[in-house]
């Protein structure tokens, strides 16, 4: 049983406020809760929406339609009641009356009625919402307290209030739409990128450099607020090239460093990363995907930079790409980064989008007190200390200048102390060296997850397809269909041995979020993958359950 | 502790190129400065210049060309009690690099930039820099210079810098002083270097800076910000040098809270 | 040949956003200045600003954020008869951008460029930008901005620029002007248009700006460099508006002999 | 029969002049010259050299051993002494007398008794080889007078003395080197760079925009030099992204425009690459390889951004990459890489390295007259023209700005007239429009080359490597050997179906100065491609045909 509530309304009219609101408030009530937004580039109108998915289980993505449509203006009613189910209900702010299947409701009124400013419509609507899904006040009313609390006792009341006019002006229908059973509240709501933040915090990142970029910008600003909490440094560079050359820098000099980025800026940062794999610097950075190319859809999402952040800079240089599908995993893998970078040495990229980005669910809480990272640091290097010995896993010992022997980085090839060096023996031996932690990143090889069990059709995936794979599997699954997820969490480097052995005579579809299937395609470049068939979009929304299924059972 | 040990014995440059005499000077400087070389990370990107740090005792980051000054602002902030040096050349900072040399005249970070400037691309054999002369004729530049020359002295003052010089490689002496007072500047330092690339620049050499270099009067008051402006953009027969434009201001690291436990890097994972 | 087809009936601003109002002057200072419309390429980059292109009847280029001066560059040199302007933030042009606003100036290409600027990241929602006043609190600078602010025209005047001046969407009658005048400048020219986001610059309203701008008095000599750079570093109770410097020399495309022949995109393939 | 001279010495002691001046004036006798040079990333000192290979037919690498070695001094004499034949004869600058198998020969010296400077030892050094090949003076004077004709009769004259001044040091040996037989002189002497530069120029490239990048400075410096004669405006800018941008906007506006760098530089134009694919601008960039990462080798050789090429820039969209093996490929490549470009209305890269740059042969001349590309711009663009209109092969009519209606650009997904965009119909209509040009480039798909025919072995290569893989078939041939090379000039996008006919059934190996068998494993991804060995190198030389047929026979 799930009940999915959509609100929609141009940008500036609270339409993330709401549902934020609904989402925790949901939450409060002891429902699962799943929420997702879209939203357009801009700052004031157009159409923007935020769903909140209701469940009596965990759920896993969104839905493409809808129970209940808030409609904050005419022009997003238009564009969004199609999606509304038969029998659905419509709120639209504005006009009283019970046209044509829509409920008018004059929601800034009743805020002003309620002692309240006309933003508090959102409050009004939040109220009507829970009304007609048939929950208590309560949940909502606590929820309001705490959000507003700041803002002082009078506002609380004010939207209190408020959410109880909304209440009034559904009264005759309270109920009307089927919902789960509210339940023991649990968890916490979280989304993709607090996860993703925390997961950088926890691991001990001490220096963070980025320039804003959407949907990268939510956890550079997450941690610029938690910066005197975790003792972070956090500097907006003056540009990308700035932001990664810093990273460098700071982590040269032994401070664990982030810089978080979308496509464009990523571009921007390929001869820093190269600079990172060449000087052995654990470098870590977040690309979060938007669509592209160039500038794209900013506020959308897709998966169309996995090839890029496997190829990018030039020479040829070890690295991780780790592409979380959920938020714990938002959270694990966001840490593996800095001790994968740090135990080897070398540059890792978390691969995010926005949709991953600002989903929400609640979940059990993250383990906050996860301890930071090793730095893998030689405290006291010997004499004739060589920052970069050959050695056999091609990880050599790392001392930070100031310990005592001198620390030489160079970006041109260079000799066992760092100095650069046009000896083309000791070229070979360094490129083997670098090349040999290759062996080690696959040892460490994160096996994808498979859900529930192996099964003769496959739905390949990887990063925030996770939670539709699954949705999808399961629906299939009930309906008797031998099929699994293979979802990867680790999309490079790939252990070929193991990935081949899990996918060898299964029928595997590859669903990705982008035009070239390209997971799929590192898979059969590898060797690890034959044939396959594809579920693909490029249109800027995620995947849904409902769809992929729909999509497979043709 | 170990002692130091790096340290090549020999260098790329050509026979009587200002590198030289720059990195001789250098070496005296921080010894006059009182610089403990266990501390010092000499930062650098790519060009003749910036093959320095390889030359001497140091720790060093010699990163990609033209972004000596992030790296080098990152290192400061992870480890805030290193000295960071920079040395770059006048395509790596003012050309490739020139973004972050504006945005880190405006953070005031404790980094000093000593810029090799012989007024043309040498590692990669005689294009025009960002401060050639109108006029040079180069092989890329066929019919000369036709942009006029950035001023880095200027752009510095007017964008917020604190200390803002300029030396010549034909003046040992004036520029180990300046060195030193730039060492102990406590904000950004901004010390641009005047000498020839005796291979591909063949209108800026020794003589041609030596008759043009005049020392500031004993009386300049390098606090005047009018003054400063008007001697920074004076260029021509005569050419100022000597520390053009002082003030003060708070550093970007005094005003980083993150900094106050001590420096990152040192203390990451001692308790909190 | 037809009649231009493109407008854009909608914007995407804020109602009381400064841009509108820069929008309007922009379309009024074409008429004025009689340019024709079909010959005017708008160049941007990315950012609140940057939308206006799409917004008014124009050949449009909106490329990269950042990058609007090289791809304005490109177009000047690809076809000189073009009008080239730019629509640009403050963000796009002094951060990401800085590198080449630094070097067009130097150029001095026949490019107008204007910049709005609202002293905040807009589209990416209120980050502070290079001319963000110091102190300013946002989501990212959550201890308010350290780094001293950039100064465009300062910068434009110390780095060879031949037309410098400053306006403001709050002023609509001198932002007319201003950008008329601009438009007939031949030479590269800066005009900083100060302008309020009312949604993220709580600091920088329409009445902060309406109360401090000043224009130059009527005797104000531009040609005067050390005035206009004093005139520049102003920044405080009073905002000095107009035109702050202005000089003659020749332009980029003037000296390039490749030129000579008309331009490079219409005479292609035209003989030799 | 072949003979290889080696001339070394430090940067700065003419090792370059001689190699040139030895090479022009070798081919003036009427001989196969192949040249290549090695040098370091320095100005002065440091162990550079130039090898000068002659045979009486045509020569398709280079050498690893010599049979005369010039050197300039002691340094660089240690490092080449080894590569010396057994008889072979070494001239050293300097000491006279005849050690140890070197003949000591005081050239600066003989040049200054000659009326020279010391610097025309140089020319003494030439006069010394020609007369132990037994080849007569003459060419080797007309060349000398030919180069030095600015600078003045005595000049040319006291080169001519000073030449004539080293016949005279080894009159005892005149001829004792075994050479091949001078014929009637043919062709000219070109390097990769003048064939890449001539066919840009004649292409009609209009526009170029660099940031100076060892090894493509030299294209952009010959296209300045050439600017006046051909109508180019060229441009250094202030940084890479800046030369993208620039060419991006010179193209929009209707000018051929290049752009010339390496790797590093490269990285940097990733975001501008994309926007190119975006606003669908034919922008051309020529990418000379060499090792890396970052700084890496620069005036070294390698082959290790195709991967990189290939995916550069966020975002998907269609390229082309052309990879030319040799003089007439890179004239010819690089002006096809303009033709496509325009077609196809996209990006396309030239990918070269230091060694095809450096490398000399007297070959037919190039076709300088050839004709400049055609643009395709629509001439007079009716009402209602659209840029991107949707179109069954996914290119639109192209107008430029000025010729009568707007045209409008965006980096943002866009409409069918350039404007930005949030209707995510619409995006989907033009990415599947811009990724639909990919077929069409698929059809114009350059088959690799097959030298001689088919074969049961295969050496598989592209770019530089053609001319060893070729001179390594030509002699495993010559043993009995049933084996071919596949030489790919286009390696992006690939013709899947007709590579896969071409290789099945064939013994591959590939062979790459790459760590990791880049083009193998886009086959292999693309799926044109099974099993296959591989010969690599990384050490920052190119191959040389003998290396290869050894390591085959292995
Ligand atoms: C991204 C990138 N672009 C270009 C280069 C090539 N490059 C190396 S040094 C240099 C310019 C050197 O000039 P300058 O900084 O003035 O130093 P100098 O050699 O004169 O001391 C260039 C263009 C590079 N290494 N990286
Ligand atoms: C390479 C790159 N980095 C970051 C962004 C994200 N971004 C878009 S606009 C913008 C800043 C906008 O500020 P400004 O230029 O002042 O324009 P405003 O919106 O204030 O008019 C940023 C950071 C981007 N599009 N591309
Ligand atoms: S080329 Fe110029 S800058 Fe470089 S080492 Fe020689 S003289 Fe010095
Ligand atoms: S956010 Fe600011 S700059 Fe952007 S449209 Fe709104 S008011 Fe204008
Ligand atoms: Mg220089
Ligand atoms: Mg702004």
């Amino acid at each position: 049983m799930d009940t999915n509530i959509r609100v929609c309304g141009g940008a500036g009219q609270g339409v993330q406020t709401t549902g934020e609101l609904l989402a925790h408030a949901l939450a409060a009530c002891g429902v699962h809760v799943f929420s997702t937004q879209s939203y357009m580039s801009r700052v004031r109108g157009g159409v923007n929406s935020y769903d909140v998915r209701i469940g009596d289980g965990e759920l896993f993505s969104a839905r493409t339609d809808c129970d209940i449509l808030v409609a904050f203006n005419r022009e997003s009613l238009a564009d969004c009641r199609g999606a509304v189910v038969p029998g659905g209900t419509v709120i639209l702010e504005g006009e009283g009356g019970h046209d044509d299947g829509v409920l008018g409701l004059r929601l800034a009124e009743a805020a002003r009625a309620a002692g309240g400013t006309p933003l508090m419509a959102n409050s009004v609507a939040a109220g009507a919402v829970f009304a007609l899904l048939g929950y208590g006040g309560k949940p909502l009313h606590d929820v309001l307290g705490h959000l507003f609390a700041k803002k002082g006792a009078e506002v609380v009341r004010a939207n209190v209030a408020s959410a109880e006019k909304g209440r009034e002006l559904v009264a005759d229908r309270v109920g009307s739409v089927p919902a789960p059973k509210p339940a023991r509240p649990f968890g916490v709501v979280l989304s993709g990128t607090e996860a993703v933040a925390l997961g950088a915090a926890t691991a001990g990142v001490k220096v963070v450099s980025s320039y804003p970029m959407t949907p990268a910008t939510g956890v550079f600003t997450w941690l610029a607020g938690a910066a005197d909490r975790y003792g972070i440094l956090v500097e907006q560079a003056e540009d990308e090239i700035a932001a990664i050359n810093l990273i460098c820098g700071a982590t040269y000099a032994g401070a664990p460093a982030m810089t978080t980025t979308s496509g464009g800026g990523f571009a921007l940062m390929a001869e820093g990363l190269s600079l990172a794999g060449m000087c052995e610097l654990p470098a870590v950075v977040l690309l979060a995907q938007r669509p592209a190319p160039a500038t794209g859809l900013p506020t959308r999402t897709g998966q169309e930079d996995l090839n890029f952040a496997v190829h990018a800079g030039h020479g040829e240089f070890v690295r991780a790409v780790y592409a979380p599908g959920t938020l714990r995993q938002a959270f694990d893998l966001t840490r593996r980064a800095f001790e994968t970078a740090h135990r080897w040495q070398t540059p890792v990229i978390v691969l995010t989008d926005q949709y991953l980005a600002d989903l929400q669910k609640n979940v059990a809480p993250l383990p906050e007190a996860a301890a930071p990272i090793d730095r893998c640091i030689l405290e006291n290097p010997p004499a004739g200390y060589r920052r970069y010995e050959v050695t056999k896993n091609g990880v050599s010992p790392r001392a930070i200048p100031g310990s005592g022997p001198f620390v030489v980085v160079d970006s041109d090839e260079h000799t066992e102390d760092g100095h650069l060096t046009e000896d083309l023996d000791a070229r070979v031996r360094q490129q083997e060296k670098r090349m040999r932690k290759c062996r080690g990143l696959l040892d460490e090889f994160l096996m994808p997850e498979v859900h529930p069990e192996p099964a003769a059709e496959v739905l390949l995936c990887w990063g925030s397809s996770h939670g539709p794979c699954r949705e999808a599997v399961d629906l299939l699954r009930a309906e008797g269909r031998d099929i699994c997820m293979v979802h990867f969490g680790q999309v490079w480097p790939i252990n070929v041995r193991l990935v081949k052995a899990l996918l060898a005579g299964r029928k595997v579809t590859a669903v990705e979020g982008n035009f070239t299937a390209q997971l799929a395609g590192v898979l059969k470049g590898a060797g690890a993958l034959g044939r396959f068939k594809t579920i693909l979009r490029y249109d800027g929304l995620p995947f849904t359950g409902g769809e992929i299924a729909r999509k497979v059972r043709k | 502790m170990t002692e130091p040990v790096a340290r090549l014995k020999e260098h790329a440059w050509c026979p009587g190129c200002g590198n030289i005499m720059i990195l001789k000077t250098l070496d005296k400087a921080l010894a006059e400065a009182g610089v403990d070389r266990r501390k010092l990370v000499l930062v650098s990107g790519i060009g003749q210049a910036a093959k320095l740090p390889h030359y001497t005792d140091a720790n060093v980051f010699n990163g990609l060309h033209g972004r000596a000054l992030p790296a080098a602002t990152g290192i400061k902030l992870a480890n805030h009690e290193l000295e960071v040096v920079i040395a770059s050349g006048d395509g790596d900072m003012y050309g490739e690099g020139g973004n972050h040399f504006l945005h880190a005249v405006r953070r005031n970070i404790g980094i000093k930039c000593f810029v090799h400037d012989n007024q043309i691309y040498g590692l990669t054999k005689g294009q025009a820099s960002p401060t050639s002369d109108p006029g040079m004729v180069t092989k890329v530049q066929t019919h000369g210079v036709v942009s006029s020359p950035v001023n880095p002295l200027a752009l510095a003052i007017v964008e917020g810098a604190t200390f803002v010089a300029r030396s010549s490689a034909v003046v040992p002496e004036h520029l180990q002083r300046t060195m030193v007072a730039a060492l102990k500047h406590r904000g950004f330092a901004l010390l641009d270097i005047l000498h020839p690339c005796v291979t591909f620049n063949r209108v800026n050499t020794w003589p041609w800076y030596k008759e043009r270099v005049r020392e500031l009067p004993a009386d300049y008051d390098p606090t005047d910000r009018t003054l400063a402006l008007e001697t920074a953009m004076k260029w021509g027969k005569e050419i100022p040098i000597g520390i053009v434009y002082r003030s003060e201001r708070k550093t970007f690291e005094e005003q980083q809270p993150a900094l106050a436990r001590g420096p990152l890097a040192t203390t990451y994972g001692k308790g909190a």
